[in-house]
Parts: structure tokens; sequence; C-alpha cells
């Protein structure tokens, strides 16, 4: 099991080295899908069917919106003057950032042991306990999204809502209504 | 206390009505619907805000109680903010009105400046880490979207920027989250404090520190974070550069600093000295950046650099004199920080909308091509000259007094070298908006200027408000008026474990 | 991206078959959020993948005057007005906002459709509006070229 | 461990955001680092042998409180992938635009704007 998601996660590196890397823009958008869905069967192994399935949906649309953006482009990337200096320098931020976050993460709770199991008064708990006696449904993801925490739902909703309305107010077709003729600045 | 969610509530279900007014039925039956919409709730939330003064208290969202729910909490700082931020949202919507008329679709601008607002209240009221991220969101979004309204190649480049630097940002302050909650296993701003302080911080709560420090810090443009910034608030339309420079940065950025550090995570000396030594060295290069520019609104973006590391320095010196005990002088840092947190809201909101009028009725925003403005543009001059004179920290006008004391605090705290280079800093300050005085409004009119009129009413009006807040909000410190509004905010940040106390009771 | 007159007649036969499923499938996400993986989210990009797919299948022109893209913002804001208004008649009749006022006063039996007080309610809501906007916003983006030209750049 | 590969990953996309010329690639960075995250609470949640915390009718309680993994990072899982959606529409909508207005992905082009 533990071996299947280091194999998982090993390819999810991968993949996203291969996405950062690529000089091809199409090849990069898909290996960042294979990061996604990578991440989806993830999911699946550690108990999370409802983040599996809302990742592969999300993932397609993210697969739809990056490749419409780079579908008859400048396909190659450009790639950046290749110093020595740079790729060392790189490497030596990224060993000592990885290196001190072990030291970090010997003292988190160990994996495969939930922090809810370890502390009392474990919010947590109390959902998988008395979600369903409390708010009647059987998921208890559902019953924090939309009951105990339906507060950040709202605010998800409002995510996407500001999200798309600025993007649709950043296509749209005309910036300025016609003037008629106001004030100086004939410019 | 029952209708305080109504200050995230109103502005929402306004942000989510007024896109359905772009259509063409409504601007025949409602011609300006939605412009009367935004003004009836602006008011209404700022009224709102101004009614919290003085409460304290918790609002249970969905009836849970708070280790399982969501709670908005009430004490004396997030009035504070919540007044400030309301009140330059009002006043800015006024302004919106002439400013943004040529502007399509008006439905969709006012939709993004309502849920921008609600984003902001949200993060001021929320009382819960992941909730406080998910508002920032949705202030954020609107925000980049915002800046690149006008769809210019600037405009868009800089949006651009912003949002990935934004995203940056917000990437680090979620995964500090998640490492509060492995550390932890809570949600709650006070359970986490009451959990950190029971099982002592230790290495997590330090790097959790640091995410924080680098996530706020880039919300905050501290000076290695600070790159976006100049480009993002000179870029946007100028009521939105008046919200992003006068109340956008202090909400999600110095709020957030202060409310994580003093409230959750419990400020220890080395961090103090960090915000500290970092707000100094913004200061310092926000405002020598601040000297060379040509562009009125990059000057006074860079100008809010400076400022906001004024208000980071006073925060950081406030939790070293904690963390060693001088409860007296950090009082008074933190009052200082307080106070010109909201003279600087109230000063870099009335520039900006100065230089929008300038901009719309001069159509130019360089320096060099201006002068003379003070005779076409009487009622713009006096009002700039007013925050100017209180920004650069002239005696009587408000900016003076908070600037004064937080130097007082760094000298009486025995900062020497911060001393100096405050007093410097306000020189430097002085010297460049004096430079904007003498070459915008002062000398001959040039050719193309002859024809330039006063900007229309109802900028006037709010340009004309935030003067008087320039000129009068030195009476906060009053003993009396002190009591109601900077005394309550900065015991809060103070008695730092008494929040978990309000929030939890027991 | 899409031509005029759609794709070939294979994928408008294979669109035309797969298209009731996929919406019937978000249909179920949405609806049975509270008991099975799923919810309004989820559901709600399956349904404007559905959309998508009906749309480059058979072309701007033909699909647009079933569904146009500028009805979708009713959808979009009445969705998250909906989610408002649940919370705000939590906040009328129990005094919380957000307050599961069906599940106090009617709890419903468990494992059951109509269950959970509001879920269902907001699931719904949810899945509207996720639908309508991410449908507008892909619209916009593959429309763009078309829009680009129209409009008076500035 | 697990959680160091995490975070190795967020240093990649941070990297890619950083130092990257390209437009798309610096949105592929941003991506990946909202990815990590995601990874992280879901992995902070886990518990050996675990369920997912959605109980049917063939499982007693008892048993499903003593094997269901966390549903809390779940739940704020699904939300930060939703709001990670809309910042990439939001950053896809603004780099079409850049890429009509200069006709190039490439940063080192189109930098009008001094630091």
């Amino acid at each position: 099991m533990i071996t299947t998601l280091y194999i998982f996660i090993f390819f999810i590196i991968a993949a996203a080295l291969v996405a950062v890397e690529t000089p091809h823009a199409l090849s990069a958008v898909i290996a960042l899908g294979a990061v996604g869905f990578g991440l989806s069967i993830v999911c699946l192994f550690i108990g999370a069917p409802d983040i599996a399935i809302t990742l592969v949906v999300v993932e397609i649309l993210v697969l739809i919106h990056m490749i419409r953006a780079t579908l008859q482009r400048d396909i190659i990337t450009i790639m950046g003057p290749f110093s020595r200096l740079n790729v060392i320098a790189t490497m030596l931020i990224f060993g000592i950032g990885v290196a001190f976050f072990y030291q970090v993460a010997l003292q988190l709770p160990p994996f495969g042991q939930a922090v809810m199991t370890l502390i009392e008064n474990s919010p947590s708990r109390f959902y998988l306990e008395e979600s369903l006696n409390q708010t009647g449904a059987a998921s208890a993801i559902t019953a924090v999204l939309l009951d105990f925490r339906a507060y950040d739902t709202l605010g998800e909703a409002t995510v996407i809502f500001t999200a798309i309305i600025g993007a649709l107010a950043l296509l749209r077709r005309t910036v300025k209504r016609e003037r008629k003729g106001k004030g100086a600045g004939d410019a | 206390m029952s209708w305080v969610f109504l200050l995230v509530a109103l502005p929402l279900g306004g942000g989510f009505l007024l896109p359905l007014f772009d259509k063409r039925w409504a601007e025949r039956w409602l011609p300006r619907g939605s412009e009367a919409l935004t003004l009836a709730l602006t008011l209404a939330t700022a009224g709102l805000a101004f009614a919290t003064i003085g409460w304290e208290g918790i609002y249970r969202m969905g009836g849970w109680s708070p280790p399982l729910g969501i709670n908005l909490v009430v004490d004396g700082l997030s009035s504070l903010m919540l007044v400030v931020i309301n009140s330059i949202a009002l006043l800015v919507t006024i302004y919106s009105f002439k400013y943004m008329e040529d502007y399509t679709p008006t439905g969709k601008y006012y939709s993004l400046f309502l849920l921008m607002l609600a984003g902001m209240n949200g993060v001021i009221l929320t009382g819960d880490m992941f909730n406080l991220f998910v508002f920032l969101e949705i202030a954020s979004i609107a925000s980049y979207a915002l800046v690149g309204y006008r769809r210019g190649a600037v405009e868009l480049e800089a949006a651009f920027k912003y949002l990935i630097l934004g995203s940056i940002g917000s990437a680090f302050i979620i995964f500090g989250v998640g490492l509060l909650y492995a550390a932890t296993g809570q949600l709650n701003m006070a359970q986490v404090s009451r959990n950190l302080a029971g099982q002592g911080r230790g290495v997590i709560g330090g790097i959790t520190a640091a995410f924080f420090l680098v996530g706020f810090g880039l919300k905050a443009a501290q000076v290695p974070f600070h790159a976006w910034l100049p480009d993002a608030h000179s870029s946007a339309p100028s009521p939105i550069s008046a919200i992003l420079s006068g109340v956008l940065i202090k909400a999600l950025g110095v709020y957030c600093l202060a409310r994580v550090f003093f409230n959750v995570l419990g400020i220890d000396e080395i961090e103090g000295n960090i915000l500290m030594w970092g707000g100094t060295l913004s200061m310092v290069v926000g405002a020598l950046l601040a000297v060379g520019q040509e562009d009125l609104k990059r000057l006074l973006a860079y100008s809010s650099i400076s400022q906001v590391g004024y208000i980071v320095l006073a925060l950081g010196m406030g939790g070293i004199m904690l963390s060693r005990g001088e409860q007296a002088l950090a009082s008074l840092a933190l009052v200082g920080a307080l106070f010109h947190l909201i003279n600087h809201a109230a000063n870099k909101a009335l520039l900006f909308l100065a230089s929008g009028a300038i901009e719309e009725q001069a159509q130019t925003r360089q320096l060099g091509e201006m002068g003379g403005l003070f005779h076409r543009m009487p009622v713009t001059g006096t009002t700039t000259l007013c925050g100017v004179l209180s920004i650069a920290g002239i005696p009587p006008f408000a900016g003076f007094w908070s600037k004064l004391i937080i130097i007082v605090a760094a000298l009486w705290g025995g900062f020497y070298a911060v001393a100096t280079l405050l007093i410097a800093t306000s020189v430097l300050t002085l010297a460049y908006y004096m430079r904007v005085e003498r070459e915008a409004f002062f000398g001959a009119v040039p050719e193309r200027l002859q024809k330039v009129k006063e900007a229309p009413a109802a900028m006037a009006w709010a340009m004309g408000l935030l003067a008087a807040g320039a000129v009068g909000l030195g009476v906060l410190y009053l003993p009396g008026l002190r009591e109601m509004v900077l005394q309550p905010a900065m015991n809060v940040l103070l008695e730092g474990l008494r929040y978990a106390q309000m929030v939890l009771g027991g | 991206m899409p031509e005029k007159e759609g794709m070939s007649l294979i994928v408008k036969e294979v669109a035309r078959l797969i298209a009731p499923p996929i919406f019937i499938f978000g249909l179920y996400l949405t609806l049975t959020g509270h008991l099975t993986p799923g919810g309004g989210f989820p559901g709600g990009v399956v349904f404007a993948c559905g959309f998508i797919l009906v749309v480059l299948a058979y072309g701007g022109k033909r699909a647009f005057r079933r569904l146009p893209p500028e009805g979708a913002s009713k959808y979009d804001s009445g969705g998250a007005l909906l989610f408002l208004v649940i919370g705000l008649i939590g906040s009328l009749v129990g005094g919380h906002f957000l307050y599961n006022f069906i599940q106090a006063a009617l709890p419903g039996t468990v494992f059951h459709l109509l269950s959970a007080g509001t879920m269902p309610l907001i699931n719904i809501a949810i899945g509207m509006k996720v639908a309508a906007c991410l449908f507008m916003v892909v619209m916009a983006l593959t429309l763009f070229r078309l829009a680009g030209e129209k409009g008076g750049e500035s | 461990m697990l959680y160091t590969l995490v975070f190795a990953l967020f240093l990649i996309g941070l990297y890619a955001t950083i130092t990257k010329r390209n437009l798309i690639k610096i949105i592929i960075g941003v991506i990946i680092m909202e990815q990590s995250v995601n990874l992280f609470l879901l992995l902070v949640g886990y518990r050996m042998g675990g369920m997912a915390p959605i109980l049917d009718k063939e499982t007693s309680l008892q048993e499903f409180v003593a094997r269901a993994v966390d549903p809390l990072p779940q739940a704020l899982v699904i939300t930060s992938i939703v709001i990670s959606l809309g910042t990439i529409a939001l950053m896809v909508a603004i780099a079409i635009r850049i890429y009509e207005k200069y006709g190039t992905y490439d940063i080192a082009e189109i930098r009008r704007l001094r630091g």
C-alpha cells in the first residue's frame, strides 16, 4: 500500500519535472494533466473518492483551458540561457529547502496516523461520530462542506463566481462606451 | 450582534446580482441601477461597520460553536479595520460614478468591487484559519481582475504579474494553514492559539511563521516581495488604486500579519525583529524608489510600500517589546501602528483619487507634463495639498501625530538606528511630495492644459471628505476618542492570549 | 476553435449518444452529494462539460440557438443567490446564518434522497451556478477570436 | 518522508514560477504548487487502512468512527481545488489577452513595465 503510494508520488514528481522542463508547450500541458490524474489516483488509494471525482473533472476543464491557451500559438518554448551557475544555485537552494523541511516533517504526526486521533476535542472526530445524527448526511465530507463549514463553501462559490466574472470582464469586446462629447481633453 | 454576518452577506448578494444589470433590459428600465444598488449597499455596510464599534463577541455560523463550525469575531481590531475599509469603500463608490461612466460593462465593475469588499470584510471578521484563506482569495481574485479592467497592454501585464505573485502568496499561506492543521488538528484561530500555547510551538510553529511571513508579506508588498505593487496599483483604474493602496494591502497583508502573529502564533523576539527590519527596509527602499518617479501614480504606489513599511515596523517593534515584557512601550508602538494605518488609508486613498481626477481632466500622469493645476482645479489642488501635508508629516495634520508616536516609541525602546531611519525617511517623503506639489500644482500652466476644468462634483465631494479626514483624523488620539477606537484595537494585540479566551470562554 | 458548421457527422452522432448520459451523471452527482461521493461542484463541472461537448460537436451557430451563452449568466447569478438566500432564511428561522433549518424541522430518513435538510438544495444551487459559469467562461475563451475581431479594440 | 516529497513538489512549482520566461510555464508552476498543497492536506488526514468518510448501510457507526479517514482536510481540499480552478481560468484569460496584444508568451519580450 505505502509502496504504491510512493510509486505514484514519484510518478507525479517526474511528471511535474517534465511539465516544467520540456521545451514543447503542448507536451508540458499534457504532462501537467498527468500530474493531475496521478493525484486523483492517489486520492483513490487514500480514501478520498470525493476528491478523486472532483479532481478528474476539474483536470479535464483545466486541460481544456490550457490547450486553448497553447493551441496554434508559438509552440516552442523559448529556453533561457542555460548557465551552469544557475543550475548549481537552484540545486543548492532546492537541497537546503528539502533538508530543512525534512526536519520539520519529523515533528509532524507520522504518516498514517491522522492528527485527529492524537488530540483531544478534535472537530474531525465529532464530524465522524455525529454528522449522521445531527445533520442527516451519510457523507461526512458533505456534512462538513455544507453544514459545519457551509460558510467556507459559500466563499468557494463566490471565488469561482468572482474569477469567472473577472475573466468575462477581461475578455469583453468593448472597453469604452461612445463618448458623448464630454469635458475637456479631446485626446 | 446577530446582524454582523450582513457585513459579508450584503456585498456578496450585490455582487451576485449586479452582472445581471449589464443586460439590455436593465439599461432600458433601470438606467444607473447598478450604481444605485452599489451605493445603497456600501452605505449599509459602512453604517453596520460603525455600529460594531464598542462591541466584542462572536457570531456562530450555522449555529455550531467554535471548534466545530466557523465563527465571526468582532473585537476592537476588527471594528477598526471594518470602519476604515467600509468608509473608504463608500467614498470610492461615489467617486466611481463619474470616473467609470465611460467604461463598459458597469455591472461587472461594481460586481467585482462589491465582491472585493465582501472578501475584505470576510477576512477581517473571520475567526478561522482556512476561512481567512478563502476570503483572502475572493478579495485577491476580484482585485486581479480589477487591475486589468481597462484591458490595455500595460494593465494586462500588471494584472498578470500581480496574479502570479498573489497566487504564490496564497499557496504559501494555505501551506502554512495545512501545517498548522497537521500540528494541532484545529483550524479555529482561538483553538489553534490555545493548543499551541499548551504544547509549545516547536519547529513547526517556526516554519509556519516563515510561510505566513512570505505569504502575507507578498500580500502586503514588503520589500523583497514588492515587485508587483507599483505596476498593479498604477495600472488599475484610479478608484481601484485608492482601494488597493488604501485598504486592500492593509486588510490582506498587515491585518493578517498582526492577527496571525499576535493572536494565533504568539509573537516572539525573532519574528518581531524580522517584521521590524523588514518594515524598515520597505520604508527606506520604497521612499528611495519613489524619489525618481516621473509617473504620478507610480510615485504614489512606491510611497505606499514605504508607508506600509512604517506600519509593519511599528508592529514588529511592538512585538519585540511585548516579548521583552515592556507592556507600556509596546502599547505605544502598537497604537502608532494602528493610527498610522488609519491615516495612511485616508491619505493614500485621497491622493490616488486626486491623481485619477488629474488623469481624467488633464489626460496625463507624467509629472513633467503638468503644471499650475492649482488654478485650473482648485478643489483637487486643495485636497491634494491636505493629503500631501498629512502623509509627509507636517505638524497639525493627522499623519504627523502617528509618525511622531512611532518615532517616540523607537527612541524610548532604544532602537536608535530605526529611529534615525524613520526621521530620515520622513524628510525624504516630504521631499518627493513637495516635488509633486511643485511640478503638478504650482508654476506656469502649460499651453495644452489651458482648458482643463475642475473634476465633477461627485469626485470632488469624495476627495473633500477624505481631505477632511486627512486634516481631522488627528483627533483620534485625543483622550476620550482614543478609548473608543484605538485603545480597544491596541488591547487586542497587546493581550494576545485574551483572544482565545474571548472566543472560547473559560 | 468551433467551425461554424460543427464537426463531422460521426462526431455529431457520437455526441448525441454520449451527451444524455453525461447530463444524467451530472444530475446524479449533484442530487446524491450527501449520500455518495460527489456533490454540487463535480456535478456542475460534468454538466458544463456536457454542454461544451454539444457546442463543440454541433458548432457555435446551431448550438447557441438552443443554449445561448448570455442566458447562462442568469443561472450563474441565480445559483449563487439561491445559496445566499438559503443562508439568510437560516438566519431568519434559526437565528444563525446558514443554519440548517430544514434538518431541524423535518429530519427526513437517513440514507434517503430527501434527507440532510438544506444540503441537497445547496448542492443544486452550486451545481447550477458552476455549470453555468464554467460553460460561459469556456465559451468566452473559445469564441474569443471572433469577439476580438468584432470588437472595437482600444 | 512522504511529506518531504510533497514539499519537493511544492518547490518544483515555485522554481518554475520564478525562473521560467514563458507565461504557460509560469501558470503550470502555479498549478503544481496548488496541487502539492492539496496532496499535503490529503496525506495529513490519512490513517492506516482507512476507509472513505462516507457511511453506507452495511457499516456500523463504531467501525466507521474507528476506520474512516479525516473528513475535514478533504473538505478543505475540495474548496481549494475550486479556488485554484477559478484562479486558472482568470490566468488563462489574461494570458490569452496578453498574447493577443504582444503576439508572444515570452515575458522577456513582454516586459514593458519596469521592476
